[in-house]
């Protein structure tokens, strides 16, 4: 039995999507860059995915954030597959 | 209702033209409008070219919320929005943003909503390339509702 | 500035374009514009035609002063306005008022104080032919500042 | 010296200019007049200018009034040459 359990969670494990990582603009050069993919362990937030990609690096203030196209913040849960961006104060118009 | 992110110059009264000629004449009897003109000056700069980035995907929902949203609020007859992206001159026209209605309060209020909305949510971002050569990001817009 | 009591139909869109052709390009951000239309229904009758009556002398003078007042209020780069007058047929474009400016929120407020002022101050009355050859002055105009 | 007055207040009568009456949209059509003059004596304020074309018609609720192409009200004073026009609330745009 444990090593079905076992085969089984390796099996969701394996299906688990990355989550794709993408920056614009300031924030590119920021990081120096463009856009990646970070596995989903130990993701559970828009803030642990910040600290993936950026490492020491603090977040500037007025960062936004966005999860699959929307707006949201830091505090928003990540599921796999999802994609979140980080941008600055957006200029357009 | 047309929306259009575009990367290559265009020109918005000729747009306007064109996207009326395709409604029903006498139909509506209100249209505000709204274009936005890259200036050759910001901040007391001279400005030489503006490159306009955004994330595609993202900067369509967000537009095609926008324009729901409004359709919400105003009972509107048509909305077209178009914006460009990419290298951009002094004097190039850079969003495009006009509401029809049967009265002129609603047309103002969705059009102006539209392009406060637009400012603060879609995606876009400039980074201007001054006459001295050196390039900066634009950091935020200029307010919008107050002017007096 | 430029200020037309229009006798003949006019494109709103053409007049824009021609317009602003003649301004330094790169010198304004924001271009807010209103175009009236005629529609073919109003308070619920059908509408054939209209005769747009003025008050020769008064009207151009007291949109003049409408449009002085309006450059003493807010930063603008120039005024267009013109106004129909005589026999008119739905679809066919009544007035258009547009104001360019550094910013948008100049430009917004200028172009809907213009149409407000218009609206209240500016000598014109409009005669509706109904579908069913009656015919009627329009008594009042609508409401400015509210649509919600 | 008397007739020296007399004679120098009949120059100056002769001297004033008639009001002139314009009529719009509605107002036209109420008084059946489009266009009068009318001399400035026994005239001191809009509402007397009413008076001299209208008669015994009642002036309309809401009714404007313009001297010399400004809003005015019917207390406003009448000097001789003035063009003064009644007419319904405005509908342009």
């Amino acid at each position: 039995m444990t090593k079905t359990l076992g085969s089984i969670r390796q099996c969701v494990h394996n299906e688990n999507m990355p989550v794709k990582v993408k920056l614009f603009a300031s924030m590119r050069e920021y990081l120096d860059l463009n856009e990646t993919e970070i596995p989903i362990e130990n993701i559970e937030t828009v803030a642990d995915v910040w600290q993936a990609i950026a490492g020491d690096k603090p977040m500037p203030e007025n960062t936004l954030c966005a999860v699959n196209l929307e707006h949201t913040n830091e505090a928003a849960g990540i599921s796999d597959g999802d994609e979140v961006a980080f941008f600055p104060p957006v200029t357009g118009g | 209702m047309a929306l259009e992110i575009c990367h290559h110059g265009f020109k918005p009264w000729q747009a306007l033209q064109a996207h009326q000629d395709r409604m029903q004449p006498g139909s509506f009897g209100a249209t505000a409008t709204f274009v936005g003109t890259m200036r050759d000056f910001n901040e007391g700069d001279g400005v030489q070219s503006m490159t306009l980035e955004h994330y595609p995907g993202m900067t369509e929902s967000q537009l095609q919320a926008i324009i729901d949203d409004a359709h919400q609020q105003w009972p509107l007859q048509d909305v077209l929005l178009i914006h460009r992206v990419g290298d951009i001159e002094p004097g190039e026209p850079i969003v495009l943003v006009a509401c029809w209605s049967a009265h002129r309060a609603a047309a103002f209020e969705a059009c102006r909503h539209l392009m406060e909305a637009l400012k603060s949510r879609a995606p876009f971002w400039k980074k201007e390339t001054l006459t001295n050569q050196s390039s900066r990001w634009v950091e935020k817009n200029t307010a919008g509702y107050s002017s007096h």
